[in-house]
């Protein structure tokens, strides 16, 4: 379709393009990260019940279910999973609008995500967010935000705040590729790293901003975007689940203690389409299929399998609860009832008795 | 004449355009490459290449700023936002740079450039990705303002946008990226801004719709005829200029209005022409000028509150009743 | 009660309430080792020092998202813009994010922010200088929006202000930082919001008008005693939300409204208030409504054409002129 | 006043900053660069008109004799100069606020200057754009720009113009180390380097932004932002105007040839407030004498008369001719007319008729 690259122009096309290049993962076992059996296991549910509850919001929405944009998070899970682990609870979290996996990781239930997917009361943002949208403050999870690069300086705020109470708190906000040319970023990077605000910032690079491949949208490397500031930063492998850990656990270690931020580029891949409506064309089949190979899941399973940390049947037994846990999520969404016709003029302001405009 | 999409209209015009003038291009995110977010842009990077159709990162301030720096270099630039409400991040091209730039210079500056992509709400998209944003635009001085509701339409004022000398905010809908209408196959079918279009006659209540909530009001009066209410609509077509002429001649025979606005109502549109209906038709008013718009909240995600949200025809059919002292 | 300057009102406000509350702070361009470049928050950061009272890059976009943050996240985050027009590169987050996190959290997210500095014209300085912001905010729902004409106001309604849990666009106006006026010492003053003020009592016609325009309003009124005419000047203070209540209880006194206000005519503050009164006190209105603003440019620099181009005493006149049938 | 940086808080204050540093000059002697006597004459009367203009202006100002802002460029005229020397006529110039230096170095009258300031219908911008917005297009002079940092991505705007006619010409765009940490700039480097746009960035840093010293308001080297996106860059003096001509010529044929962008970060000073209300109370008098002692007027003046290659009366000569075009620029700006009231609405619209809203 496209014309050549040859020919003059602007910003050129019909060329294949790798979209992104993994480095390599870690070489420490479980053991040297200080992951117990437990602790496998929790990281392997945590990204089976991502992956699940996505597949199955994807099959609602085909049969009509609910309404909106939906961006799955799918082959990803590795960075929420990893992330959450690596952090305390009370660390704060934002990310950008492809957000369920996130949620998920922090704790927030399938009913309730599931729910806000339906427009229901019972949703993870009263129904009022949807898919983009999703909040649970109570979880230190600050969000889903659907203007790309807008979440970034919100995440130096929270920092600001952590710091200015002197609370021990590190606020990380994620973002995609496509989020890096945002002007956004820089002017928050410029007073992060002026400030010395304990934030850690992330780009999920996954290849892509939409159709665009990274490296027709961004000039240079993404992560060298903090050279410019001074700022600390690395490129990270996103599709293992330990590399993840290893490496939050260290730079979160150095930003609670040295109150100064970090910029990691963590590699990594979508399998799904931008949103439900995207046939992904832009990319090969082969691409996505090589990807495939190093999908965090699989990889997790054959470490703890092939070391015989874990029978296979319990890995089973989590399948089992979680397609089911997924399944009732669903009923709980179909049952829930829709916002009061009240809530329309609710969370407006703060006052319930605001006299808004005719 | 044929029958096409909304969106095969708009690209119509652009391809004619581009054809016809070396000068004119388009740029923004995913308009090459991947065909066009909503596929208004399909296949023009395959006629024009990618000298003329370029895909930009997420940067809508960055490009919007070369693109008003282009226009002032000789260039006839397009800029398709993905929707104008990401767009905001790079409001300050606009309304700074675009509208004031050549008032600044002492008119040595000319700025042919068209800002174009949906506006409002497209659903259930929450509150961030549904504003309706002709009342801000039509604020600022040196800007125009389109915003067409039927294909036919869209082609001749897109037209008439890429060849005016000054920038150009031009509004469409999502939603109505498939709509289908008539379009006159004529290469140079271009409509004069600041003409309103009296789409529908009727003698009893003047109601002025624009882009999406015109065919709200179609409806609305579809409905309202069975009660023996002959409702005559105006569809204003561009907001800056507007044509209160037309509202007005209008009034003077119906001595009633109703405007069906989806820009929030404090200083939204409806204001703004009941402000003036008022001021100039005053003494043909037989009751107060009511308006019809989204409250004033932000847009909610659940369906049933987004229904409750959006105007519909039983809002407008409320407010001629109130006009027409039927309630 | 104390004579003070309209700056060092404000001052007073920020000081007593970063005294009383540990988590308001200050932060903006100039505003803590140069005192202020309009000297409002002169002194202030010998008083609170750099961790409270903190000089920002030239970065609107990026430091009112960190102060939209850090209000997410439990502080009361003052932020100053050098002006408002500054901030146009910053609006997304005023917009998008501050004025509709909370709802699309279905309420979880409180931002208790205070967005304040000069508003509108300032003498000779030029289009991108001199914008009037007033309608643009008060168009987004999710925002409340302060624009006080008198030293006393200033005070009260900053305190509501940095005291409120919802984000506040607090106008001010260079012109008027030296103004005197009477400002109470209590620490404790606050004015509510949507309360407007009847500061000159008329039975003739009701003048609204809000910011420097109450100024000029009041120029106005004094020549028109001269001629038997006797206004009625109505303050709102807040502009939303509007206290249409007193307007209309003016109204119905009176019979003739002119609205004075120095946003753009198209969508501004006056098509509103004008539109409201036509819908709620139809009856009641002996001749239109009439507004006096800004004609539809850009602010021009020649000290001439701004002086045609700032709404003056005469304007006035001529408006309350028309609505008295007197011209 | 302020207090001591040890204390917790963020933007430190009261220390004493070292705003700049100024790189050393070239070696190069005049005629290395082609100079010919010609050309030192021009580049003098360059430079002393901008200085007389802007000190005559300054007293206008102080009198009342017109309102607005002023910003002066005294101190940095060797920038202007010798970029104007550097350059072709028709290579595209635009800058910020501080512009009048800018504008008479591109061969502006200073009578269209001065009666600009006095808002009179015969100035560069007819009376309606004042100190901060001079232009003059047919000398390829593009503003003038009052939004910090807005004006970047329209110099990028011009040089795409550029590269999609196929012209040789080359954009250069100016603004101050305040304008840095503007997103717009981030933006636009990205753009300018992935479609390989022929234009130059230049950064005067004059070591403050208002009352603001660099290290204050931006986290590492200003040159270093074009790094992230693999832009050529460097740092140069900005008080000596061959080293500015050496640079420029390099750097222009550069980007000329190879059709891409360039980022210089040029170091200089300016000799007077930000503004004319501005008392300068952030730096110390010892910091501005020391930058005085470089003042390119004077370096210029030295070098020319210590070689021989002028005489003392040539150079009094054009001090006398500019002299006088200064004080006449001021009789012809108090006597033109101020512009016509039909002015208030024409230049909005290219069209006279348009039908604006009452
Ligand atoms: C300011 C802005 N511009 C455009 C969009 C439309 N948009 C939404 S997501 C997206 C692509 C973002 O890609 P990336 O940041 O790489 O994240 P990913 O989808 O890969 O997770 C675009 C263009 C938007 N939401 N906001
Ligand atoms: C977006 C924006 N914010 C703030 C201002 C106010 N302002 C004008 S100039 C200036 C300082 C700029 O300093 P710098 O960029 O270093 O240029 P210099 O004055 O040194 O030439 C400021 C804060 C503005 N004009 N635009
Ligand atoms: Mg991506
Ligand atoms: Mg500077």
């Amino acid at each position: 379709m496209a014309k050549k690259a040859e020919e003059k122009g602007f910003t050129p096309t019909g060329v294949v393009y790798k979209s992104t290049k993994l480095p390599k993962p870690t070489s420490k076992t479980h053991d040297k990260l200080g992951l117990k059996k437990k602790d496998l296991l929790n990281l392997y549910d945590s990204m089976y019940r991502q992956r699940r509850f996505e597949e199955r919001a994807a099959q609602m929405y085909q049969k009509g279910k609910f309404g909106g944009f939906l961006h799955l998070y799918i082959g990803q899970e590795a960075i929420s999973t990893g992330v959450v682990h690596a952090l305390n609870d009370d660390d704060d979290l934002i990310t950008a609008y492809r957000d369920h996996g996130f949620a998920l990781a922090r704790g927030a239930t399938s009913d309730e995500c599931m729910a806000e997917l339906f427009g229901k009361a019972t949703g993870i943002s009263n129904g009022k967010g949807g898919s983009m949208h999703y909040f649970k403050l109570e979880k230190h999870f600050w969000g889903g935000h659907a203007i790309v690069g807008a979440h970034i300086p919100l995440a130096a705020g929270l920092a600001f705040a952590n710091k200015y109470n002197d609370s021990d708190r590190v606020a990380v906000c994620f973002f995609g590729d496509g989020a890096v040319d945002q002007g956004a970023l820089n002017e928050t990077f410029n007073m992060a790293q002026l400030w010395k605000l304990p934030v850690i910032f992330v780009v999920e690079n996954n290849g892509y901003s939409m159709g665009t491949a990274v490296e027709r949208h961004s000039a240079g490397d993404l992560h060298k975007r903090g050279d410019a500031y001074g700022m600390k930063n690395d490129i990270v492998n996103g599709m293992d689940v330990f590399t993840i850990i290893e490496k939050f656990q260290e730079v979160a270690k150095d930003v609670r203690k040295n109150q100064e931020p970090w910029f990691l580029e963590i590699r990594t891949y979508r399998y799904r389409g931008h949103s439900m409506s995207d046939p992904g064309n832009y990319r090969t089949k082969d691409e996505l299929e090589e990807f495939k190979q190093s999908d965090p899941i699989e990889r997790l399973k054959t470490y703890v399998l092939d070391k015989k940390l874990v029978k296979q049947e319990e890995l089973d037994e989590i399948n089992k609860k979680i397609d089911k846990e997924v399944l009732d999520a669903i009923d709980f969404a179909e049952e829930s009832d829709f916002p009061e016709p009240e809530a329309l003029f609710q969370h407006v302001y703060v006052e319930d008795d605001f006299p808004f405009v005719k | 004449m044929a029958e096409l999409q909304f969106r095969e209209a708009l690209r119509a015009a652009m391809v004619e355009e581009m054809r016809r003038d070396e000068s004119v291009f388009i740029m923004g995110e995913e308009v090459a490459e991947y065909d066009g977010a909503y596929k208004v842009t399909q296949g023009m990077l395959e006629e024009f290449g990618f000298k003329r159709v370029i895909d930009t990162p997420i940067s809508e301030l960055g490009f919007s700023g070369i693109g008003v720096g282009a226009a002032m270099n000789g260039l006839r630039p397009i800029v398709e936002f993905m929707t104008f409400n990401f767009a905001v991040v790079g409001i300050d091209q606009i309304i700074n740079n675009a509208a004031k730039l050549r008032y600044m210079s002492g008119g040595q500056i000319k700025i042919p450039i068209v800002f174009r992509g949906p506006n409002a709400s497209a659903g259930q998209l929450g509150a961030t990705h549904s504003v309706a944003f002709e009342a801000l635009y039509g604020h600022v001085p040196g800007l125009k303002v389109v915003y067409p509701s039927e294909p036919g339409d869209a082609k001749g004022l897109l037209k008439t946008s890429i060849r005016d000398d000054n920038p150009v905010i031009f509004l469409e809908s999502e939603q109505m990226y498939g709509l289908k209408g008539d379009v006159p196959d004529d290469d140079d079918y271009t409509i004069p801004f600041g003409v309103a279009k009296i789409k529908r006659e009727g003698s009893d209540v003047t109601i002025v719709a624009h882009g999406k909530m015109y065919h709200v009001a179609q409806q609305a009066a579809k409905e309202l005829a069975k009660d023996g209410i002959e409702a005559e609509i105006i569809d204003p077509r561009t907001i800056k200029p507007f044509d209160m002429k037309t509202v007005i001649e209008s009034v003077k025979k119906t001595n009633r209005c109703v405007i069906v606005d989806e820009t929030h109502p404090f200083c939204g549109i409806a204001s703004e022409v009941g402000f003036q209906l008022q001021r100039d038709a005053f003494d043909y008013l037989d009751a107060p000028v009511q308006r019809v718009t989204v409250p004033d909240v932000p847009a909610p995600f659940a369906k049933n509150l987004f229904d409750l949200w959006l105007p519909g025809p039983k809002q407008v059919i409320e407010a001629v009743n109130a006009v027409t002292y039927r309630s």
